[in-house]
């Protein structure tokens, strides 16, 4: 497995997979824009290498829970664009046959238990998913994806202290991206990130997140570890959104500067950084990645094509699922 | 029939149902050694060993949330929350996850899990451990709830929620745990949505829930002593509510009086009141009487405590007056 | 008059209690330089400094349990809790604590706290930022509910709220904040417990929420061209109720219909339509109809979510069917 | 001030105020096991020196929040044992007109904010008391008293991170009694408590919470540093309970050992080691003490019968208090 991982499919597939993300969020973006999307939707752009650097180390018997910001999750588990446009356009279609929406996007099929609304909302099924299968004797991973805002959740010092007395098989992912909405982490995170997880007993690391070879090579190291039962783990990753705090957050500057915003899209852009590195070591040329990007791009423009012609869920669906038999 | 005390009851079922399906475990605060506080869990960790059985710290919003991560991925957890109150501790993860999971994905996901607590005052345990919080829940889509009124429902009821594929609360009237009542000793389960004729009776219609099934029982024993022949009801499900037999009974006796240990103002007794009121309008002879908890918090006080709840000399009072005809005359 | 939105509307009634009182301060998840995400607080930081405009981390449970100690020691918070559905998250601070304090301390402390917070769905907001969970906080005694219609009423009500000394809980419609009502400049207040009638009429009653407000106003509009004259009423405040506005024109009308965005089973509606059927129930031509929103989590589709909700043209239908006798006889 | 606290007087009033409690506990248990007090009720008997050693260094204008087991702080904050002894038996002349009981009995005179029967409730109000100081711009200290089980809700650690954030001055004050419940604290707690404050920035401290000259040096020095604004600060005190986790807890073997107790009774008891420093350094004779710890009994069986003498309250109180004016 590990050696698996160090060829360059893998690479080229890891790379494939951040333009993906990239590109499904352009696209969204443009619905927004174009007044086609209803409601609001939070942009992943930016932290590519996180979700892609944790996926590619996981399973589809594997399990993460998602942040409202989640499809960058959603893409590097495993899940595909018609089906993930037509759920934020609210179609029969999409993943959810429209009643979640973007904030609440779940691929069961690919391990995905769904997007969640609630800051931090998700710690506990996340950890409940790795009580189970501690319980069931599986020896699949859950990874827990949440903010730097979500930290100041009571509920994860709740379940990390459970984790960690049952050693359960959970790895607790904090995409640090500098904000809270429109709030500086450091005004609204006293002491230490890590060592809060620490005081658990947990182990915990700090990583890049705008270098998916790094954040890759942590993550299936504490995929395999956690296998084995020596979970649970934390890892902070220090990453930086690029659009505001949602596609309607416009004018920013109020709470980040313009300088900030162009020196991480410019220095440390994740696709950028990766797409350099594939050239540099003979991995792929210019002109194959050129390639790939236009053709992810095409196929992102024929799932919107299609979820904007496909139809909304009728009437009477209003009221099934509110219990299952 | 054998006779078995509530508590008992509660024990055999999970246990059947963790003998039944190995998906099925417990966990909460002292549910292991201890068996709870009330000691209803006795001798399950001896049985199914403490991977089964699972002590929990003091942490109720966070074994919630494992409880429905558990659930969503091929689990059947079955929580105890100590007592009613620590409900609003875990409303989050009871009404934003687990109760919409299910819709939110298009019915993809599915969350089995039973939250067992209690309600019931007048045990001097004032206002933090005395709730009967069933409304709050009853009122959110997508959970069900039921309200055992004796040991007999509390087996029956308990063994379907384990095995129902939506997240169930169960209400346990925490002044019954020691009350017997008979329990068959082959298996057998309660449907959903099905209320009970506990008394059949042509005078009035007594609609009690949980800890109020008794009181509307002694009610109509001394009404009957009087010539009033109360029927009692027991839907033994808020959701979902069996409208059909409720309006059955109260179509054929023209008055109704719903009973509830749940504060009385936008609680349980309004909606089962309104549901009767809307279908039988013109078969009631009165407005449906609703007898629900005082709105106060529990007091501590016993000479305070006993005036906030429903009493069966409250509910005799209120019977005769409306078989009287008294009560047409205040609306 | 000068007309202002009920945004600004809200931001008025805070800057001048701030003014005029040194203990009220502003809590909340980017209330200051933000000014919300809804941009309801704008400005009020510069005017008061960040040690009365308190940005606080993501920490519901946390923030207003801050809230209800400075509270019971001497300050005036006001909470800002950026959406409705965060509610559940804070229910036991709410609940069991600032609810109860006053009663359990026999009187001598008190917890002069408002929490705003919001309701509604259709803003394609999906099933946790849509919720309208009034019900749930209606229910528990010591805790004042109010349920702002207008921009006139949002000022009104926030300034009687900050002047309580019991913790109050406010519902803005969140698809209300741009829109604009008659304010007058100079200082009023709105009591509590004070029903309105936007619109007389005597052929029935809407009593109508915040939200549900313009709907029934705007059904009203389109029956009186049918020569129907509905009269709309809200009640302002769910605790406490002003059951007399409310019994007074029922009982001029005979015919009501309860209309309200939360969930209808075991909701508000059951809760108004029982005491109007309890204290006039001789006076009604048909029973009490109650409109909530389904009973189901709130999707986001638009295709589904608007089916969900109560609209004006609902209203109509049904208060035609009403005041034409067809209800009669489904009951 | 710390001087002031340093004179015989100080000391001989901190060993009254353990005696009080301890003889306090007695007779409550006492009306418990002869069934004259409704509900059940939590000892603090063992637990002495940590409310005493702490609420010396406190005035009347600093505030404490309570537990479960709150007698203990009540009767270190200045509480009247007639007051007290009325409230649990649920009389109209009790602390809270009988409304409250013993799990929320509060003495708005003393500054206790009250006892609370939800494990963990009163952090919120701590901090809040905490804030409001620092708002108002008053010296007073806030103390917020609670268990080592209480240390498994999430609010903590939400109220940690605004203290620290915002310096308030609040001491958290964990009473690590060994158990929350019939449950042993290793079961539940993971990693290190002090290293859970010390991660949001908090100083935090350990200290024998049997040893009240120890516990009260400390509590000094940090309320005085707190009173200047370099609070929060966190505090765990190393205690034990004797009785069981409430009066009717009994039978108690399957949890904790009798020798277990034995030691901590004979070895370790507060108020036996404090009187024997008391003597040995001369500050007071047996005989004084002897003389002291009667008088308080024949204070406490005054007030115990009065209490069972003493009225309900009338029934219209019933719905009194739900608002106030
Ligand atoms: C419990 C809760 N509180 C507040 C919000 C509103 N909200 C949505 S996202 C967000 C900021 C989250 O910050 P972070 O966890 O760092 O994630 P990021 O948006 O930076 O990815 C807030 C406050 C919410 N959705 N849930
Ligand atoms: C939120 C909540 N959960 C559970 C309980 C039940 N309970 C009461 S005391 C207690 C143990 C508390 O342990 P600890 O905090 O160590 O305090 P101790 O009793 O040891 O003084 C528990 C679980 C409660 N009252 N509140
Ligand atoms: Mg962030
Ligand atoms: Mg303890």
């Amino acid at each position: 497995m590990t050696d698996a991982r160090t060829n360059s499919e893998d690479y080229l597939r890891m790379y494939r997979q951040m333009v993906r993300i990239r590109t499904f969020e352009d696209n969204a973006n443009q619905l927004y824009l174009s007044a086609k999307m209803p409601g609001l939707t939070h942009m992943y752009s930016g932290e590519e290498a996180v979700a892609v650097g944790i996926c590619e180390a996981l399973t589809d018997s594997d399990r993460i829970t998602s942040t409202h910001r989640g499809h960058g999750h959603c893409v590097a588990k495993g899940a595909e664009f018609r089906e993930m446009f037509c759920e934020l356009l609210g179609k029969a279609e999409g993943y959810c046959r429209g009643k979640g929406g973007s904030m609440h996007i779940a691929d069961q099929s690919h391990g995905n238990l769904g997007a969640n609304a609630i800051v931090g909302g998700s710690m506990g099924i996340a950890t409940g998913s790795a009580l189970r299968a501690k319980l069931a004797g599986s020896d699949d991973v859950t990874v827990c994806f949440f903010g730097d805002g979500a930290t100041a959740q009571g509920l994860w010092y709740e379940v990390m202290n459970m984790a960690a007395l049952w050693k359960l098989p959970v790895i607790y992912a904090c995409e640090n991206n500098g904000y809270s909405e429109y709030t500086k982490t450091e005004e609204i995170a006293a002491g230490s990130i890590t060592a809060r997880a620490e005081a658990f007993g947990i182990e915990a690391h700090r990583v890049d997140g705008q270098d998916v070879l790094a954040v890759n090579a942590l993550a299936r190291d504490l995929v395999a570890r956690a296998r084995r039962g020596e979970g649970p783990f934390f890892v902070e990753l220090e990453t930086y959104r690029y659009h505001g705090h949602h596609v309607g957050d416009i004018n920013r500057e109020y709470y980040r500067s313009k300088e900030e915003e162009r020196d991480w899209k410019e220095n440390r852009d994740p696709i950028l950084r990766f797409r350099g590195w594939l050239v540099a070591e003979g991995i792929a040329a210019e002109a194959e990645l050129e390639a790939m990007t236009a053709e992810i791009a095409e196929d992102a423009a024929a799932a919107v094509a299609y979820a904007e012609a496909a139809a909304y869920p009728p009437a009477h669906e209003v009221d099934m699922h509110v219990f299952a038999d | 029939m054998r006779e078995i005390t509530l508590s008992r009851a509660v024990n055999e079922a999970i246990a059947e149902e963790m003998r039944r399906d190995p998906r099925v475990f417990l966990m909460g605060e002292d549910v292991a050694e201890a068996g709870t506080p009330f000691k209803v869990l006795s001798g399950l960790v001896e049985e199914f060993g403490p991977e089964r059985v699972l002590d929990t710290p003091i942490s109720e919003p966070g074994f919630v949330g494992l409880a429905v991560g558990a659930a969503m991925t091929g689990a059947r957890p079955v929580v105890d929350l100590m007592f009613g109150d620590f409900l609003y501790l875990v409303m989050d993860q009871l009404c934003n996850q687990a109760a919409k999971q299910h819709y939110m994905s298009g019915g993809k996901l599915t969350v089995p899990m039973v939250l067992r607590t209690n309600l019931g005052a007048t045990r001097r345990s004032a206002a933090q451990h005395s709730q009967s919080l069933q409304a709050l829940v009853a009122h959110i889509p997508g959970l069900k709830v039921a309200m055992p009124s004796s040991a007999y429902e509390a087996k029956g009821l308990m063994k379907t929620a384990i095995r129902d594929e939506n997240p169930v609360v169960i209400f346990e009237d925490k002044l019954m745990y020691q009350d017997k009542a008979p329990v068959p000793e082959a298996e057998y389960l309660i449907p959903f949505g099905a209320a009970h004729i506990k008394r059949p009776g042509r005078d009035v219609t007594l609609i009690a829930t949980s800890s109020m099934v008794q009181v509307a029982e002694a009610a109509a024993g001394t009404l009957a002593h009087e010539g009033i022949e109360a029927e009692v009801v027991d839907p033994r499900t808020l959701v979902p509510l069996d409208e059909a037999t409720l309006l059955e009974s109260v179509k054929r006796t023209s008055r109704a009086i719903v009973i509830d240990e749940g504060h009385q103002s936008y609680g349980v007794t309004a909606e089962i009141a309104s549901r009767l009121t809307e279908k039988a309008f013109y078969h009631l002879d009165a407005p449906v009487v609703r007898m629900g908890a005082m709105d106060v918090p529990v007091p501590f006080s016993p000479a305070l405590e006993d005036l906030t709840v429903p009493t069966p000399g409250g509910v005799v009072e209120t019977a005769r007056r409306l078989c009287a005809g008294e009560l047409i005359h205040a609306a």
